[in-house]
C-alpha cells in the first residue's frame, strides 16, 4: 500500500508538470485553432531563462519564478506577433508547420549556445518529510503547490474576467469578436503570453526536480503535454488539466509494473483509443459539421 | 406516372429545434417541383437529407422505390441524384474542366489498381471523360475557359458551371437551391428558358428552391410551401398563389401575392 | 502539337537511359561513394517526400506519421534479409524484399485511411501523430529485432540503380493516380469534401487509396534506406525524421511532383553542404521553412507541374485551339 | 528573371533545379587538396546526448596533431609527411554517424578514422568502414559488438579499439563490489535504449551471481528520460547492498539525486561512462559523494608519459584530460605508428601493420594485443568520487 501511495506522489508532480504545459497548448489552440508546436521549446526555455537569471543575481525562488514567467511571456508575444499574426489568414497547415519551424529554431539555437547540460542551481532547501515511510520532499510540495495555484488563477481568469469572456468569444467565432470592438489581436497576444508564462513556470519547475537543463528536454516532455491536452480535449482548459493527470499517472503506473519501455507504447495507445471513440477528447465539444 | 421521389413522414431535429416536421411529399418522372417558403422553413435542410449529407431523425426516403436515407451520399449521387449549393460549392483551385470530370468520372468504373499501373482501360476511360466533360462544357458556352481555375470565373458563369457540373453525373433528379440567388429579374428569366431547355433537353425532373415568385410559377408544374419545417400548402402554381395561408406564411396577414 | 504516343517514347527512352547512366556510373569511378550516398539519400527522400505529397498536399490533410510507416517498411525487409533469408541471392532477395517491405506499410495505411473518414484537419494529425508513436515504441519492445538498440548487419544492398529504379516507380504510380479519377477525386476532397461526396466521389475509396499508396512506398523508402544504412534501430524514425519529410514537401511545393523531386534534392545536398555549420546547420532549415511558410506558403512549385510530368493526350477542344504550356497557370 | 519571358513558368524551375544539382554536386567532390599529406579523420559527437565525449575527442586528437606537424609530421616511408585532421559531427545518432562514417572514408579519403567514442554510433560506423576496407580505432567504445562481425561472429577485419571491453570491466567491478563492499544483494538500473548500458548490466548480473551476489532488481529506462522516481522506489522496496548505474555523465547525477531524495542510502557503482568531469559539475547535491567506478586511466597514478600528456592537455586547454581524451590520444598514437611502419599511404598495408602491432605503450597504460584480438587487455583503475574530485582507489591488472 505504502508503495502505491509513493507512486501516486510521483504520479502527482508528473501531471502538476505536464498540466501546467498542456493549459498552454489548449489555450492556444481554444483561440486561434490553432496547435502551437513551439510551446515545448518555451517550455525549456523557461528553464534556461532561470539559469541565466541566476548566474547573472542570485534572487530567492520567488523572484525568479515572476521573471522568468515575464521572460517567456514577452517571447511567447513575439513568436506570435512575427511568426503567427501574419499567417492569421493562411490556411491553417502553414501556421501548424511554422509553428513546428519555430520550435526547432528555438531548441537548435539554444543548442548552438550551450551544447551541454547545465545544473540548474539549488534555489530551495530540498528537506524530506516522511508520513508512515511515505516521503515527500519540499520541492515535490512546491511544485504540486505553485502548479495547483496557477491553475486555479487561471480557471478563475477564465470563468470570471471580462478578459476570459472575450477569450472564450474568439474561440467561438473569430471574425464576429473584431467586429463587435473587441480588439481581438491584443487578446490572442495576452493569451499567447500567459500560455507561454505557464510554460516558463512549467519550466522552471521541472529544472528544479530534475536539475539537468539539455536543449532536447523541451520535445519529449512537449510532446507528451500535447498528448495530455488532447486527452482532456483540446481547446478545452479543464480538459488539459485532467488529462495531464490521467497521463502523468499511467505513465508513472506503468513504469511500475512493466518495463520502461511499455510506457510510450501504453501512452499514446490510450491517446489513439481516447480519439477513435470520443474524438473530441473527454470533455471536448464536437462542432457541427453543415452543408 | 410513377413517384421517382417519395418521403413519408420525414423529421429531422437539432437537438430541440425541429427543422422538418413529419414531411411526406412526392415528385413525379419528367415534373419540375418548386419548393418554397420563407427563410429557415427547412428547405435546405430537406435537400441535405435528400442527398444523406445527415440521417433524418425518422421517417423514409424512397428513391425510384427503394429508401436511400443513411446512404452515403456518393452513393446517392451515383443513382441519379444531383444537386447545386446555396452559396456556391465549386473547387476553386481546380480548372473549370476538372470540376465536371470529377462528377463525370463517378460513372466511370475503373479499379484503383488499374489507375494506378495506367492500362489501357484506364487510359480510354480518361480520354472519354475528357472529351465528355468538354461536350457538355461547349453545350453551355463554356468551353473556353476549360483550363481557367473555377475560383477566377464571373458569378454567373460559377452558377452554370455548378449546374453543368451535377449534369455531368448524368442524373435522374436535379435539387436547385436557389440558382437564381443574386440575380436581377432580367437575368433570373433569362436563367428560367436556359433551365426549362436544360429539363427538355436531359429529360430531367427538377426539384427548385427559389425566392423570384416569377421564375417558379413560371418553371413549376406543382408547388409545396414549407414553414417551420411543415407543409402548409400544395397544388399547381395557381391555387397557391391564392392560398391564405401562404400568403400569411410569407408576408404577414394583408397584401396581395403579385 | 506532338502526337500522345511519339512523347510517350522519348519520356521512355530518357527513363531509361537514367537507368543505364545510374547502373553504369558506379563501376567508372568518376562518382566517388560519398557522392553515390548522397544521390541515394536523394531518391530515397524523393520517393518519402512525393508519397507525402499525396496525403499532405493533393488531400489537404496532415499527416505526421510518415516515418512511422518508413520503419515498418525499413524493419519487414531487414527482418527478410537478415534473419529468414541471409544468403539467398541478392538480385532475387532485393526486390521481393523491398516489396514486402512496401506492402507492410501499405496494409498498416488502412487503418489509419480508415480513421481519416470521420476525422480531418488537427484530430487527423494527432492520429497520424499516434500512429507514428505506437510504432516506435511498439519496434523497442519486440526482441526478435533487436528491440530499442536496432537490428544490425543488414547488407548493403541498394545501388544507385535500385534506388533510381524505385524513384522512377514511385514517380510514375503517383503521377497516374493524380492525373486519374482518384486523383481528382482526392483532389476534391482537399477543396470540399461535402461537394465531392454530392458528386459522386466515394471519398472512402479515394482517402484510403490515397493512404496506401502513400504508405507504400514510404515503406519501399524505409527498405531503401535499411539497405543503405545497414543498420536501423527504432529512435531514428522519430518525430524529427517526420519533420525532415515535412521540411521537404512544404519546401518543394505541395500537391507537385517536380516540386517534390525539388524538395527532397535541396534539402538533403543543403543538410550535406552545411556539415561545417555543426550545430548551427540545424537552426538553417526549420529558419528556410518559417520564411517560407510567411511568404510562399504552397512552397516553391505549390499546385504547379513542369509539362512534361503531366500525362499528355491531345486535348481536342473544338472551340479554340489552346497549346499546354502557354499558360502559366496550367493545371489540368 | 534573367531567362527571356517566352520559357512557362514551371519549365524556368526545371533549368532552376537542374543548375543546383550540378553545383551542388560538384562543390561536395570538389575539395582536393594538392599537396599529398597523411589524412586522419575523427568521427565524434559533438551534439546531441554527450556532446562533452566528443568534445575531449576532438581536442585530444588536434593536440596530437599540433605535436607531430611541429616537427615536420609522420615519417612515412623516408620523408615526413603533415597530418591532416578532417573532424565531422555524428550527434550521436546512428544514422548520422553511418553518413559521417561514408563521408570521412570516400569523400575525405582517410587513411584512418578514429571514432566514434559512443557505442551506439561506433557499431554502424564500424559495419561501414568494414565494407569500404578502412581501419578504423574506436577510443572509447567498449560495446563487444563494434569489433564482432554480426553474421560471421569473428572479429572484423578493420575495426580495433583503445579501450578494454565490457567484458573485461564488468567483472572487474563486480569482484571489487563483492570483495572490496561486501555486497550481498545488488540493484541495476541502465537505458534499456541504448548500446553500452545493457550490455554491460547484463555482463554485471553474470559476474555478481557468479561471485555470490544475487541482483534483486534490475529496472530500465529511455534515452533522455528524466523522472526516474518510479523505478526507484521500485528499487527501494527490494532494498539492495549497492546500486550498480551503467548511465552517462549527464543522466548518473538525476538518477543518484532522486534516489536519495527517496531515501535510499546504498552506495552506488559506476561504468567508465562516469569519467567526464562534468558528472562533479552536474551533481549540484552532493548525492554521487562516495560512490565509486572504475575507469580507464587515473591522473593520480599515472606514469612518466601520461603525466607529459596531462601537462600538455592542461596547458592547451585549461582542463585535465578525462580518459576519453587519454583514449583518443593513445588510438592517434597508434594510428600513426600504424602509418609509418606501413611505409606508404596504402589502406590495407596501414591496416597490416596495426593488425600486427603486440604491445604498446600509452598515456592509459600498458597495452597488450593478443593475435587475431581487436581488442587490447589492459589495466582498469577503480576510483571513488570524494569531496569534488576523482580518487585513484586500486588498479586492476588483466
Amino acid at each position: 500500500m505504502k508503495y502505491l501511495a509513493q507512486q501516486a506522489i510521483n504520479a502527482l508532480q508528473l501531471g502538476s508538470i505536464y498540466a501546467l504545459i498542456a493549459l498552454g497548448y489548449s489555450m492556444v489552440y481554444g483561440v486561434l485553432t490553432m496547435i502551437n508546436f513551439a510551446h515545448g521549446d518555451v517550455f525549456m526555455l523557461g528553464a534556461f531563462f532561470c539559469l541565466l537569471l541566476i548566474a547573472l543575481v542570485p534572487v530567492p525562488f520567488w523572484l525568479a519564478l515572476i521573471v522568468v514567467m515575464a521572460a517567456t511571456a514577452l517571447l511567447g508575444t513575439l513568436i506570435e506577433r512575427f511568426a503567427y499574426r501574419p499567417l492569421r489568414k493562411a490556411p491553417r497547415v502553414s501556421a501548424i508547420i511554422t509553428a513546428l519551424g519555430c520550435g526547432l529554431v528555438i531548441q537548435n539555437t539554444t543548442l548552438g549556445i550551450s551544447p551541454y547540460a547545465r545544473p540548474m542551481p539549488r534555489l530551495l532547501e530540498n528537506a524530506t518529510y516522511q508520513f508512515g515511510g511515505i516521503t515527500i520532499t519540499m520541492l515535490q510540495i512546491v511544485i504540486i503547490g505553485v502548479s495547483l495555484g496557477l491553475m486555479l488563477a487561471l480557471d478563475f481568469l477564465i470563468r470570471k474576467t471580462s478578459f476570459g469572456m472575450a477569450m472564450r468569444a474568439i474561440a467561438s467565432d473569430r471574425a464576429m469578436v473584431s467586429l463587435l470592438g473587441i480588439p481581438a489581436n491584443e487578446i490572442i497576444a495576452i493569451t499567447f503570453a500567459i500560455g507561454a508564462a505557464l510554460g516558463g513556470a512549467a519550466g522552471l519547475l521541472y529544472g528544479m526536480a530534475y536539475p539537468v537543463v539539455s536543449a532536447s528536454m523541451g520535445i519529449t516532455v512537449g510532446w507528451k503535454a500535447f498528448v495530455a491536452a488532447v486527452i482532456g480535449g483540446i481547446g478545452n482548459m479543464r480538459g488539459a488539466v485532467l488529462g495531464a493527470f490521467i497521463l502523468g499517472s499511467v505513465e508513472v503506473m506503468t513504469v511500475a509494473v512493466l518495463p520502461s519501455t511499455y510506457r510510450d507504447l501504453i501512452s499514446y495507445s490510450l491517446l489513439l483509443l481516447i480519439l477513435v471513440f470520443k474524438p473530441y477528447g473527454l470533455l471536448g465539444k464536437p462542432a457541427l459539421h453543415k452543408a | 406516372m410513377s413517384a421517382l421521389l417519395e418521403t413519408r413522414h420525414l423529421t429531422r431535429q437539432f437537438g430541440g429545434l425541429c427543422a422538418i416536421g413529419d414531411l411526406s411529399l412526392s415528385v413525379n418522372r419528367g415534373e419540375i417541383l418548386g419548393v418554397i417558403g420563407p427563410n429557415g422553413a427547412g428547405k435546405t435542410t430537406l435537400f441535405n437529407l435528400l442527398t444523406g449529407i445527415y440521417p433524418p431523425s425518422s421517417g423514409e426516403i424512397l428513391f425510384e422505390g427503394r429508401p436511400i436515407a443513411g446512404l452515403h451520399p456518393s452513393e446517392i449521387a451515383r443513382r441519379g441524384v444531383a444537386r447545386t449549393f446555396q452559396n456556391i460549392r465549386l473547387f476553386r483551385q481546380l480548372t473549370v474542366i476538372e470540376n465536371v470530370r470529377i462528377a463525370y468520372d463517378s460513372r466511370l468504373s475503373c479499379s484503383p489498381l488499374g489507375v494506378l499501373l495506367r492500362t489501357p482501360h484506364a487510359g480510354f476511360s480518361e480520354r472519354e471523360s475528357v472529351e465528355a466533360s468538354m461536350e457538355l462544357l461547349d453545350l453551355f458556352e463554356l468551353g473556353s475557359l476549360a483550363q481557367n481555375r473555377a475560383g477566377d470565373l464571373s458569378y454567373g458563369a460559377q452558377r452554370r458551371l455548378e449546374i453543368v457540373r451535377a449534369l455531368a453525373l448524368d442524373p435522374k433528379l436535379l435539387l436547385l437551391d436557389e440558382p437564381a440567388a443574386g440575380m436581377n429579374p432580367s437575368e433570373a428569366m433569362q436563367l428560367t428558358d436556359f433551365l426549362r431547355w436544360v429539363h427538355g433537353k436531359f429529360l430531367l425532373t427538377i426539384v427548385l428552391i427559389e425566392h423570384h415568385m416569377q421564375m417558379v410559377m413560371a418553371l413549376s408544374d406543382r408547388i409545396e410551401v414549407l414553414d417551420f419545417g411543415v407543409r402548409i400548402a400544395g397544388g399547381n402554381p395557381d391555387e397557391v398563389k391564392g392560398n391564405p395561408r401562404v400568403i400569411e406564411a410569407y408576408l404577414g396577414t394583408e397584401g396581395e401575392l403579385p | 502539337m506532338m502526337d500522345g504516343f511519339k512523347k510517350h517514347l522519348i519520356q521512355l527512352s530518357i527513363l531509361l537511359l537514367g537507368l543505364v547512366v545510374a547502373a553504369v556510373l558506379p563501376a567508372t569511378g568518376l562518382v566517388n561513394d560519398y557522392l553515390q550516398f548522397v544521390l541515394i539519400s536523394v531518391a530515397i527522400n524523393a520517393i518519402l517526400c512525393v508519397s507525402l505529397n499525396l496525403v499532405n498536399g493533393w488531400m489537404g490533410e496532415f499527416s505526421v506519421g510518415h516515418a512511422g510507416f518508413m520503419a515498418l517498411g525499413a524493419y519487414a525487409s531487414a527482418i527478410l534479409t537478415v534473419k529468414l533469408f541471409p544468403t539467398a541471392p541478392a538480385e532475387l532477395l532485393f526486390p521481393s524484399a523491398v516489396l514486402i517491405g512496401g506492402c507492410t506499410a501499405g496494409l498498416a495505411g488502412i487503418p489509419v485511411g480508415i480513421l481519416s473518414f470521420k476525422t480531418r484537419g488537427d484530430y487527423l494529425a494527432i492520429i497520424t501523430l499516434a500512429f507514428l508513436m505506437i510504432v516506435k515504441s511498439g519496434l523497442e519492445n519486440i526482441p526478435y529485432t533487436g528491440g530499442p538498440r536496432g537490428l544490425l548487419g543488414i547488407p548493403r544492398l541498394t545501388t544507385l540503380a535500385w534506388a533510381y529504379f524505385w524513384c522512377v516507380v514511385a514517380f510514375w504510380v503517383i503521377r497516374n493516380l493524380v492525373y486519374s479519377k482518384y486523383g481528382r477525386g482526392i483532389a476534391a476532397i482537399r477543396e470540399d469534401e461535402i461537394a465531392a461526396e454530392a458528386m459522386g466521389v466515394n471519398t472512402r475509396t479515394a482517402k484510403l487509396v490515397a493512404f496506401v499508396t502513400s504508405s507504400f512506398f514510404a515503406g519501399v523508402a524505409g527498405a531503401l534506406f535499411a539497405h543503405q544504412l545497414q543498420f536501423i534501430n527504432p529512435s531514428s524514425f522519430d518525430i524529427l525524421k517526420s519533420t525532415e519529410i515535412l521540411v521537404m514537401v512544404y519546401l518543394g511545393g505541395v500537391a507537385s511532383l517536380g516540386g517534390s523531386l525539388l524538395g527532397a534534392g535541396v534539402v538533403t545536398i543543403l543538410t550535406q553542404c552545411l556539415q561545417p555549420l555543426g550545430t548551427w546547420r540545424m537552426v538553417v532549415l526549420p529558419a528556410i521553412l518559417v520564411v517560407l511558410m510567411l511568404y510562399r506558403p504552397s512552397g516553391i512549385m505549390g499546385y504547379r507541374d513542369w509539362a512534361w510530368l503531366k500525362p499528355f493526350f491531345p486535348l481536342t477542344p473544338r472551340s479554340n485551339e489552346k497549346k499546354e504550356t502557354e499558360t502559366g497557370e496550367d493545371l489540368q | 528573371m534573367f531567362l527571356p519571358n517566352s520559357i512557362s513558368v514551371p519549365f524556368r524551375f526545371f533549368l532552376l533545379t537542374i543548375t543546383f544539382f550540378t553545383c551542388g554536386s560538384v562543390l561536395l567532390t570538389s575539395c582536393k587538396p594538392a599537396k599529398p599529406s597523411v589524412k586522419v579523420g575523427i568521427n565524434a559527437e559533438l551534439t546531441g546526448e554527450m556532446p562533452a565525449v566528443g568534445a575531449s575527442c576532438k581536442q585530444a586528437a588536434e593536440l596530437f596533431v599540433e605535436q607531430v606537424n611541429k616537427d615536420g609530421g609522420i615519417m612515412v616511408g623516408g620523408t615526413k609527411l603533415p597530418v591532416e585532421l578532417s573532424v565531422v559531427d555524428n550527434s550521436c545518432k546512428a544514422d548520422q554517424s553511418a553518413a559521417a562514417a561514408q563521408r570521412l572514408i570516400s569523400q575525405n579519403g582517410v587513411l584512418v578514422m578514429v571514432g566514434p567514442d559512443a557505442s551506439s554510433c561506433a557499431i554502424p560506423a564500424g559495419e561501414l568502414a568494414e565494407s569500404l576496407g578502412c581501419l578504423m580505432i574506436s577510443p572509447w567504445s567498449t560495446n563487444p559488438k563494434t569489433t564482432q562481425d554480426t553474421q560471421t561472429g569473428k572479429p572484423k577485419k578493420n575495426v580495433f579499439r583503445a579501450c578494454f571491453t565490457d567484458r573485461f570491466e564488468s567483472p572487474v567491478l563486480a569482484a571489487f563490489a563483492t570483495k572490496n563492499l561486501h555486497a550481498k544483494t545488488a540493484a541495476i538500473l541502465y537505458d534499456v535504449t541504448s548500446e553500452a548500458p545493457t550490455s554491460q548490466s547484463a555482463l554485471f548480473k553474470e559476474a555478481f551471481e557468479k561471485a555470490g551476489g544475487k541482483v534483486v532488481s534490475m529496472e530500465t529506462y529511455s534515452t533522455g528520460d528524466r523522472d526516474f522516481s518510479a523505478q526507484l522506489t521500485k528499487i527501494r522496496e527490494s532494498a539492495p547492498d549497492i546500486i550498480y548505474l551503467p548511465a552517462p555523465y549527464n543522466d548518473t547525477p538525476l538518477i543518484a539525486a532522486q534516489a536519495r531524495q527517496l531515501g535510499i542510502k546504498a552506495p552506488f557503482l559506476g561504468s567508465d561512462a562516469w569519467s567526464s568531469p562534468d558528472i562533479i559539475k552536474l551533481d549540484t547535491g552532493k548525492n554521487l559523494e562516495g560512490s565509486y567506478f572504475c575507469n580507464h586511466y587515473s591522473t593520480e597514478a599515472a606514469t612518466p608519459k601520461a603525466k607529459q600528456f596531462i601537462a600538455d592537455y592542461t596547458a592547451r586547454y585549461g582542463n585535465a584530460p578525462d580518459d576519453v581524451a587519454a583514449l583518443t590520444y593513445d588510438a592517434m598514437v597508434l594510428a600513426s605508428q600504424s602509418i609509418s611502419s606501413a611505409g606508404n599511404l596504402d589502406r590495407t598495408a596501414v591496416r597490416d601493420s596495426m593488425a600486427a602491432t603486440r604491445t604498446f605503450d600509452g598515456v592509459t597504460g600498458h597495452f597488450v594485443y593478443p593475435k587475431d584480438e581487436r581488442e587490447p587487455e589492459k589495466s582498469a583503475v577503480i576510483m571513488q568520487i570524494k569531496d569534488g574530485g576523482f580518487h585513484w582507489v586500486s588498479t586492476v591488472e588483466p
